[in-house]
C-alpha cells in the first residue's frame, strides 16, 4: 500500500532531478524571474537524465519524498541523441521498483529546456496537485477526481 | 448617372486643339484686368497668368451647372455635346461668369502687380498671348493635349524672346517650372512665382497690419512645388500673426478643388471637411490659389469666416496707398 | 575514514539572498553539525575579500572540504574552485549550493520556508562533500595538426586559417573537386563575383600552403583516440588507405539541395526549375534569356519549397534555409539588369532577407519585381495548360484574391536539407538533430563544439546558413581549435564513470548503454569486468541505471553521494534542532 | 480570378511610366487618402502591377476621383510616385479606353512625358 498520506495543510515533497547543462538552467531562471513554487520542491542537479539511477528515485519516496519530478533535456541534450526515450525507460524501471509500495504516478518526467521556467512551475504545481490527490485518495487517478 | 468623364474629359481635350484652353474664353476676359496699369507688352520679364484667375469666375458657373448635371437626366446628352463643342465653343454658352467676381478676381491680379512695382521689378505681359498652361488636361492624363499646348506656349515665349517668368497661382508655375521642361528638353526660362520673387527681393512693408491669420497652403504650392516658407515670410513681415492649422505647410489638406469638373459633390464634402480644420483656427482664412479660394469660398456662405487671397493682405501694407488703389478692385467678400 | 572537517561559507549576497531567507540562523543550525568546524555568513562571498577568507580557513582551521551557498554555480563554479586550489585543497572537495536562483529568489513570499528549505539544501551540500574524492584533471597532450573534413567554402576557409595559425591541416573532400556547392553558383552579392572564382582563389591559397594537404575523392573510414591525439584512417582515391594523427576534427560537410518530388508546384513540367537550375541558366545567358530555344518573358518564383513546411514528406522541413530569399532577390537582380521587360513575380510566405541583404530585396522591389504573398495553407497552384504554364495563387495582399499567372518559367525556390551522412556519424559519433543537421553543444553559447571533445562542426553541416554565415562559423571552429591545440595540452573535467570490479560481474549491459563506445571488457583478478576509458567518457552516467549490481559509479555523483543528498533533502528540519 | 494581362502590362509601361513595385502595401497612403477611397491607391496599384486589367477598369472612378493632392507621396515609405501613377492610369484610359486621342500623333509610341521621371 501507498503510505504516503498528507494532512490538508502540508505541501507534496517533491524531490527534482536537473540536468547540469539545460533544466537546471531553466530551473533557475523560474528563480531569477521570481517565479512562486513551493518551498517543499528541491533539485538535485546531475550531467543527464539518462544517468539517473531508478534505485535513487525508490529511495527518495521511502526517505520521505512524496513525489519524483524528473526534468529530462527533451531534445536539447548534448549527450544522447535519444535521451528522452532512455529516461523514460529509467522511469518504467523506477515503476516497476515501486510495485505494490508506491503509485507509480509518484514520478514523472517532463522537457524542460533552459529558458521553460514557466513551463517548469506550472508542471511542477500540477504535479504537486496530483500527489496531494494522491494522498487524499491512493488508488484513485488524479483526472479521475474532477 | 454621374458626370460622364469620357465625354467630359473629350470636351477638354477638344478645347485645347482647337481653342487653346479647356474652358475657351473671351480675350477680353484674359486681358480686361491690365486696364489702366499700363504694363509693357512683351519684354524679357513677363508677367505670366496662364489665365487661372481670370477663368475662376468662369468655373465657378460651369460648376454651379455641372452640380445640377450630376445625377441628372442631361449627362445621357454628354457625348451630343462633345460632338456639338467642336464647332460651337459650348462653355462660353454655359457659362456666364459673374461681373462683380470676374472684377474681384481680376483685382488680384493688379495687387500682384501693384506688388511686383512695389519691389521695383521691371516686367511685360503677353496680353492675348497669355496662354492657359494645360494644367487641369495634365492632370487628367490627357497627354497629347497637354504637349500640343506646351509647344504653343515655348513657341510663344521663344518668339517674344522672353527670360523669364513671374507666375500667379501654383498650378501655373507647377506646369512651366516642372512640367514643361519634361516635355520640352530645351525649355530653359526661369519660372518663380511671385510670392518667391518678392520674398527673394527683400520687399520692405510700408505699414504692420494688426491681424491673426489661418493659412492655407495649396497643395501643389507646399507638397508639389515645396514653396512654403515665402507666404508665411512676406506676412510675418507685416505683423500679421499666422496660426497654423492642423494640416498645413508640407501636410496641408487639399481643398477638394481638383474634383470640381468630374465630381461636383465629392469636391464640395472635402470643401466642407477642410473648411472646418481651418475654422478651428483663430483668424482670417488666406489662400494663396484661385481655384483653392473658389471652392473654399462655395461652402463658406452661413459661416463666419473670412477667406482673402494672400495679394489682398500684402498690398495693403507693401505698396503704398493711393487715392484709386486698383488693387482693391471690387469687394468680393 | 577520518572524521571530516568542513567549512560552510554562506552568502547573503548583498540581500538578494539575506532578504528572503534567514542567512544568521542557517549558519547557527549548521554550526551544530559535528563535521562542520566553521560556518559564516558573507555579504559578498565572490568579493576579493570573501574569497581570501575562505583561503585563510582552510590553512587556519586545516579543512579538508568546503561549501560556498550562493548564487547559482553557474556563475561561480570556477572562482570557487580556483579559490579552493589556491588554498592547497584539491578543487573538488568544494561542492556549490544554489541558495539564490534555486531558493532565495524562487520564494520571496515565505522567509520561514524558504530558510528551512536552505538548511536542506546546505544539508545536502555537506552530504556531498563528505563523500566526495579528490579528483585530478585529465590532463591530455594535444598535437598540432586537424582534420577537416569538406572543402566547401566553410572546409577550405578553415583551413586557410587554421595554416595561418601554424596548425597543420589534413583536408578530406569526398568529390573529385574541392569546392562545394558555391562552385557552381553564379554571380553572388555584393560584388558580383561567381562562385567559381571565389572558390579557384581559395584553392590557389590552399595549393601554396605547405601545411595543408588537400585530399579529394577521399573518405573518412575510421576513428579512435580522444581529444587531442585522434588516430583517423582515410581511404584515398586510388583506394589506398592512409592513417593519419591529429588532435582535433572540424566537420564542414555542407548541406543538399532539396529536389523537389514530382508533381510538386509542377515539378517535373518543362519549365519548372529549381533556383539552382535557374542559377546555371543565368550564368550561361548573355543578351537574352532563353529556356528550350524559348524566349523567357515571364518567371515566376515560388519561396519556401522544402522549407518551414511539414506536408510533403515523411522527413518535415520546419526550419528556415535563410539563404533563399536573399538568392532569389540577387536573381531577379540579375535578371532584370540583364533585361528590364522580364516580368518577374515573387510567391512568397515571408521575405527574410535579413541584414545587409535587405538591399536586394529593396532592389529586386524597386527594379519592378512583384512579391505576392501566399497563405502555405494555400499554396500555388502549376499547371501546364495549352503549352503555356499557368501559376494560380491566393494573394494575402490583394485581400486573398486569386491570381492567375501566364508564365515562361516556374522558378522553385528550393531550400536546404541535411545531408545524408550516416557514415560519418556513426564514425564520429556526432549528435544529430531533429532537423537531421549536426548538433553544437548551445546554440548561442558554444555554437560549433559538439559533445564529443575535439569535434567541431562548421557551415551548413549544423544547420542552414547563407556563406558570409558558413565562413564565419568556419572561424569560429579554427578559433576553437587552435585554443585547443596550440597550448600543447588539454584538461578535461574527471567526473567520469567508475567500476567497482568487485561488484562487476559484466553482463555487458554498460557497454551497449555506453553511446561512446567507452567501455570495454577486460579481466580483474582473474574475471571478466568492465573498464571505462576515462579520455573517451563524456561522463553523463548512461551507464549508471543498466548496471544490476550497481557496481558502476559516476565520480562527483556516486550511488552514495546521491543518496546520501536525498537523505539530508528528506530530512525534517523541525526535528533536528541538535545536529544540522 | 484575376489573369495577369501581359499585353496591359506592356501598354501601361509597367514598371516605367508606372512604377509601384517598390510599394511595402504598408497602407499609409490608404490611412491618409482625404477622399476615403479605400482602393486608392494601394490596393488598386497592386491591381495595376499583376496585370488585373478587369479591376482597374472597374475603378475608374476611384482613378479619376484622385485629386493629386500628394499627401499619400509625401509620405510614402518606399518613395513610390503615386500621383504620377494615377495620371498615367488616367493617361492609359483616355488614350485606349476612351480613345480621346486617337488623332494623336504619338498614338504609337508613347507619350514624350516620362511619367514616372517626372517628380525625380
Amino acid at each position: 500500500m501507498d503510505k504516503h498520506d498528507l494532512s490538508q495543510n502540508k505541501q507534496p515533497k517533491i524531490l527534482v532531478f536537473s540536468t547540469n547543462n539545460i533544466s537546471d538552467v531553466g530551473i533557475d531562471l523560474a528563480g531569477s524571474s521570481h517565479m512562486d513554487y513551493p518551498t517543499t520542491v528541491q533539485v538535485l542537479a546531475v550531467p543527464c537524465s539518462s544517468g539517473i539511477n531508478p534505485v535513487w528515485i525508490l529511495h527518495a519516496l521511502e526517505t520521505g519524498f512524496d513525489g519524483v519530478f524528473i526534468a529530462a533535456d527533451g531534445g536539447d541534450c548534448p549527450y544522447v541523441p535519444n535521451c528522452t526515450e532512455r529516461t523514460a525507460k529509467i522511469v518504467e524501471q523506477a515503476q516497476q521498483l515501486f510495485g505494490a509500495k508506491y503509485d507509480a504516478r509518484r514520478v514523472k518526467m517532463g522537457a524542460i529546456c533552459s529558458v521553460c521556467s514557466e513551463s517548469f512551475v506550472n508542471l511542477i504545481k500540477q504535479f504537486s496537485k496530483a500527489l496531494a490527490e494522491l494522498s487524499q485518495s491512493p488508488g484513485k487517478s488524479p483526472e479521475e477526481e474532477h | 448617372m454621374p458626370i460622364p468623364i469620357n465625354d467630359t474629359l473629350g470636351i477638354f481635350a477638344d478645347n485645347i486643339r482647337i481653342r487653346k484652353s479647356v474652358l475657351p474664353i473671351a480675350e477680353r476676359k484674359v486681358t480686361d484686368w491690365t486696364k489702366g496699369l499700363k504694363i509693357p507688352a512683351g519684354g524679357d520679364t513677363i508677367l505670366y497668368t496662364g489665365q487661372m484667375y481670370q477663368l475662376v469666375p468662369i468655373i465657378n458657373s460651369m460648376s454651379h451647372q455641372m452640380a445640377k448635371y450630376e445625377n441628372s437626366w442631361i449627362t445621357k446628352y454628354f457625348g451630343i455635346g462633345r460632338w456639338l463643342n467642336r464647332f460651337i465653343n459650348l462653355s462660353a454658352f454655359m457659362a456666364h461668369s459673374d461681373p462683380i467676381e470676374q472684377a474681384a478676381y481680376d483685382g488680384k491680379l493688379r495687387n500682384i502687380t501693384l506688388l511686383l512695382r512695389s519691389a521695383g521689378i521691371e516686367f511685360g505681359y503677353l496680353y492675348e498671348k497669355d496662354f492657359y498652361s494645360g494644367a487641369l488636361a495634365y492632370d487628367e492624363g490627357l497627354d497629347q493635349a497637354v504637349e500640343t499646348q506646351a509647344n504653343l506656349v515655348y513657341q510663344t515665349l521663344k518668339s517674344a524672346n522672353v527670360k523669364r517668368l513671374i507666375t500667379v497661382d501654383p498650378h501655373t508655375t507647377k506646369m512651366m517650372r516642372t512640367v514643361f521642361p519634361k516635355i520640352i528638353p530645351e525649355f530653359n526660362i526661369k519660372v518663380q512665382s511671385y510670392l518667391e520673387v518678392l520674398a527673394d527681393r527683400k520687399i520692405k512693408p510700408l505699414k504692420q497690419i494688426d491681424l491673426d491669420v489661418t493659412i492655407h497652403d495649396s497643395c501643389i504650392y507646399a507638397r508639389h512645388e515645396g514653396m512654403i516658407e515665402p507666404p508665411r515670410l512676406l506676412l510675418r513681415q507685416i505683423g500679421i500673426r499666422i496660426q497654423e492649422a492642423e494640416l498645413s505647410g508640407k501636410i496641408t489638406q487639399c481643398c477638394g478643388g481638383p474634383l470640381e469638373s468630374l465630381f461636383p459633390t465629392k469636391a464640395t464634402n472635402i470643401a466642407k471637411k477642410r473648411i472646418v480644420e481651418l475654422s478651428d483656427c483663430a483668424g482670417e482664412i488666406v489662400t494663396m490659389c484661385p481655384l483653392c479660394m473658389a471652392n473654399l469660398k462655395r461652402v463658406s456662405p452661413g459661416r463666419k469666416i473670412t477667406i482673402r487671397d494672400i495679394s489682398d493682405y500684402l498690398v495693403q501694407s507693401y505698396c503704398p496707398t493711393t487715392s484709386k488703389n486698383p488693387g482693391k478692385g471690387k469687394k468680393i467678400d | 575514514m577520518t572524521k571530516r572537517r568542513l567549512g560552510v561559507f554562506i552568502c547573503q549576497c548583498g540581500g538578494n539572498i539575506s532578504d528572503f531567507v534567514d542567512t544568521e540562523q542557517l549558519r547557527q543550525s549548521i554550526e551544530k553539525n559535528s563535521l562542520v568546524m566553521v560556518a559564516q555568513v558573507n555579504m559578498f562571498t565572490c568579493s576579493d575579500a570573501g574569497q581570501q577568507n575562505i583561503i585563510t580557513e582552510i590553512i587556519n582551521k586545516n579543512l579538508d572540504g568546503i561549501v560556498v551557498a550562493s548564487c547559482s554555480p553557474k556563475l561561480h563554479l570556477n572562482t570557487f574552485r580556483a579559490v579552493t586550489r589556491r588554498a592547497g585543497l584539491n578543487e573538488y572537495q568544494y561542492v556549490h549550493v544554489n541558495l539564490r536562483e534555486q531558493c532565495s529568489w524562487a520564494h520571496t513570499h515565505d522567509k520561514k520556508a524558504a530558510t528551512e528549505k536552505g538548511l536542506r539544501l546546505i544539508r545536502a551540500g555537506i552530504a556531498k562533500v563528505s563523500l566526495a574524492n579528490s579528483l585530478e584533471k585529465l590532463r591530455v597532450k594535444t598535437l598540432p595538426h586537424a582534420l577537416v573534413i569538406g572543402a566547401g567554402v566553410a572546409g577550405l576557409r578553415a583551413a586557410l586559417a587554421l595554416s595561418d595559425i601554424g596548425v597543420g591541416v589534413h583536408l578530406v573532400e569526398k568529390n573529385h573537386h574541392a569546392g562545394g556547392m558555391v562552385l557552381q553558383w553564379g554571380k553572388m552579392f555584393p560584388n558580383d563575383k561567381k562562385g567559381s572564382y571565389v572558390i579557384k582563389h581559395l584553392l590557389n591559397e590552399i595549393h601554396r600552403r605547405e601545411n595543408i594537404t588537400l585530399f579529394t575523392n577521399a573518405e573518412l573510414l575510421e576513428k579512435t583516440g580522444h581529444i587531442g591525439d585522434f588516430s583517423v584512417k582515410v581511404r584515398l582515391g586510388n583506394n589506398d588507405t592512409i592513417s593519419l594523427k591529429v588532435g582535433s576534427i572540424i566537420v564542414a560537410t555542407g548541406f543538399d539541395t532539396y529536389i523537389p518530388q514530382s508533381g510538386e508546384y509542377g515539378y517535373g513540367l518543362t519549365g519548372v526549375i529549381t533556383l539552382s537550375e535557374y542559377e546555371e541558366l543565368l550564368a550561361s545567358s548573355m543578351e537574352t534569356l532563353q529556356y528550350n530555344g524559348k524566349e523567357i518573358k515571364t518567371v515566376t518564383y515560388i519561396y519556401c519549397v522544402g522549407s518551414r513546411e511539414n506536408t510533403k514528406t515523411d522527413k518535415p522541413h520546419l526550419y528556415c534555409s535563410r539563404y533563399c530569399c536573399s538568392a532569389t532577390s540577387h536573381a531577379a537582380k540579375c535578371t532584370s539588369e540583364m533585361n528590364p521587360d522580364i516580368r518577374q513575380f515573387h510567391l512568397f510566405r515571408d521575405v527574410r532577407t535579413y541584414g545587409k541583404y535587405e538591399q536586394l530585396y529593396e532592389k529586386a522591389r524597386n527594379n519592378g519585381s512583384i512579391f505576392l504573398r501566399f497563405d502555405e495553407k494555400s499554396p500555388p497552384q502549376v499547371k501546364e495548360e495549352k503549352g503555356r504554364l499557368i501559376v494560380r495563387v491566393k494573394d494575402i495582399l490583394t485581400g486573398g484574391e486569386e491570381i492567375e499567372i501566364d508564365s515562361d518559367l516556374v522558378v522553385l525556390v528550393t531550400g536546404m536539407v541535411p545531408r545524408e551522412n550516416a557514415g560519418l556519424v556513426n564514425i564520429l559519433k556526432l549528435p544529430v538533430g531533429k532537423d537531421g543537421f549536426f548538433n553544437e553543444i548551445h546554440t548561442k553559447l558554444r555554437p560549433v563544439e559538439t559533445v564529443i571533445d575535439g569535434v567541431f562542426i562548421c557551415g551548413t553541416s549544423q544547420g542552414p546558413k547563407n556563406l558570409a554565415e558558413s565562413v564565419t562559423s568556419a572561424m569560429a571552429a579554427v578559433s576553437k581549435t587552435g585554443a585547443l591545440l596550440l597550448k600543447g595540452y588539454v584538461d578535461l573535467e574527471p567526473f567520469v564513470a567508475k567500476v567497482n570490479a568487485d561488484l562487476c560481474t559484466w553482463c555487458g549491459n554498460c557497454a551497449k548503454a555506453c553511446p561512446y563506445s567507452a567501455i570495454e571488457q577486460t579481466i580483474f583478478n582473474g574475471k571478466q569486468v568492465a573498464i571505462v576509458s576515462p579520455v573517451l567518457c563524456k561522463g553523463e552516467g548512461a551507464c549508471v541505471p543498466t548496471c544490476p549490481k550497481q557496481a558502476i559509479d559516476l565520480e562527483g555523483y556516486t550511488n552514495r553521494q546521491i543518496e546520501s543528498m536525498i537523505d539530508a533533502l528528506a530530512k525534517e528540519v523541525i526535528n533536528e534542532k541538535t545536529d544540522a | 480570378m484575376l489573369k495577369v494581362d501581359n499585353e496591359f502590362i506592356e501598354q501601361l509601361k509597367v514598371g516605367k511610366d508606372f512604377n509601384a513595385s517598390a510599394c511595402l502595401n504598408c497602407g499609409s497612403c490608404t490611412a491618409l487618402c482625404p477622399l476615403d477611397i479605400e482602393l486608392l491607391p494601394r490596393r488598386l496599384f497592386r491591381y495595376v502591377l499583376m496585370g488585373a486589367k478587369k479591376k482597374v477598369l472597374e475603378n475608374t472612378n476611384s482613378i479619376y476621383s484622385c485629386m493629386l493632392c500628394k499627401m499619400c507621396e509625401d509620405n510614402c515609405p518606399a518613395e513610390v510616385h503615386i500621383v504620377e501613377n494615377v495620371r498615367s492610369l488616367r493617361s492609359y484610359i483616355n488614350r485606349n479606353v476612351y480613345r480621346l486621342e486617337k488623332d494623336s500623333p504619338v498614338k504609337k509610341s508613347r507619350s514624350k512625358i516620362n511619367h514616372a521621371n517626372t517628380y525625380k
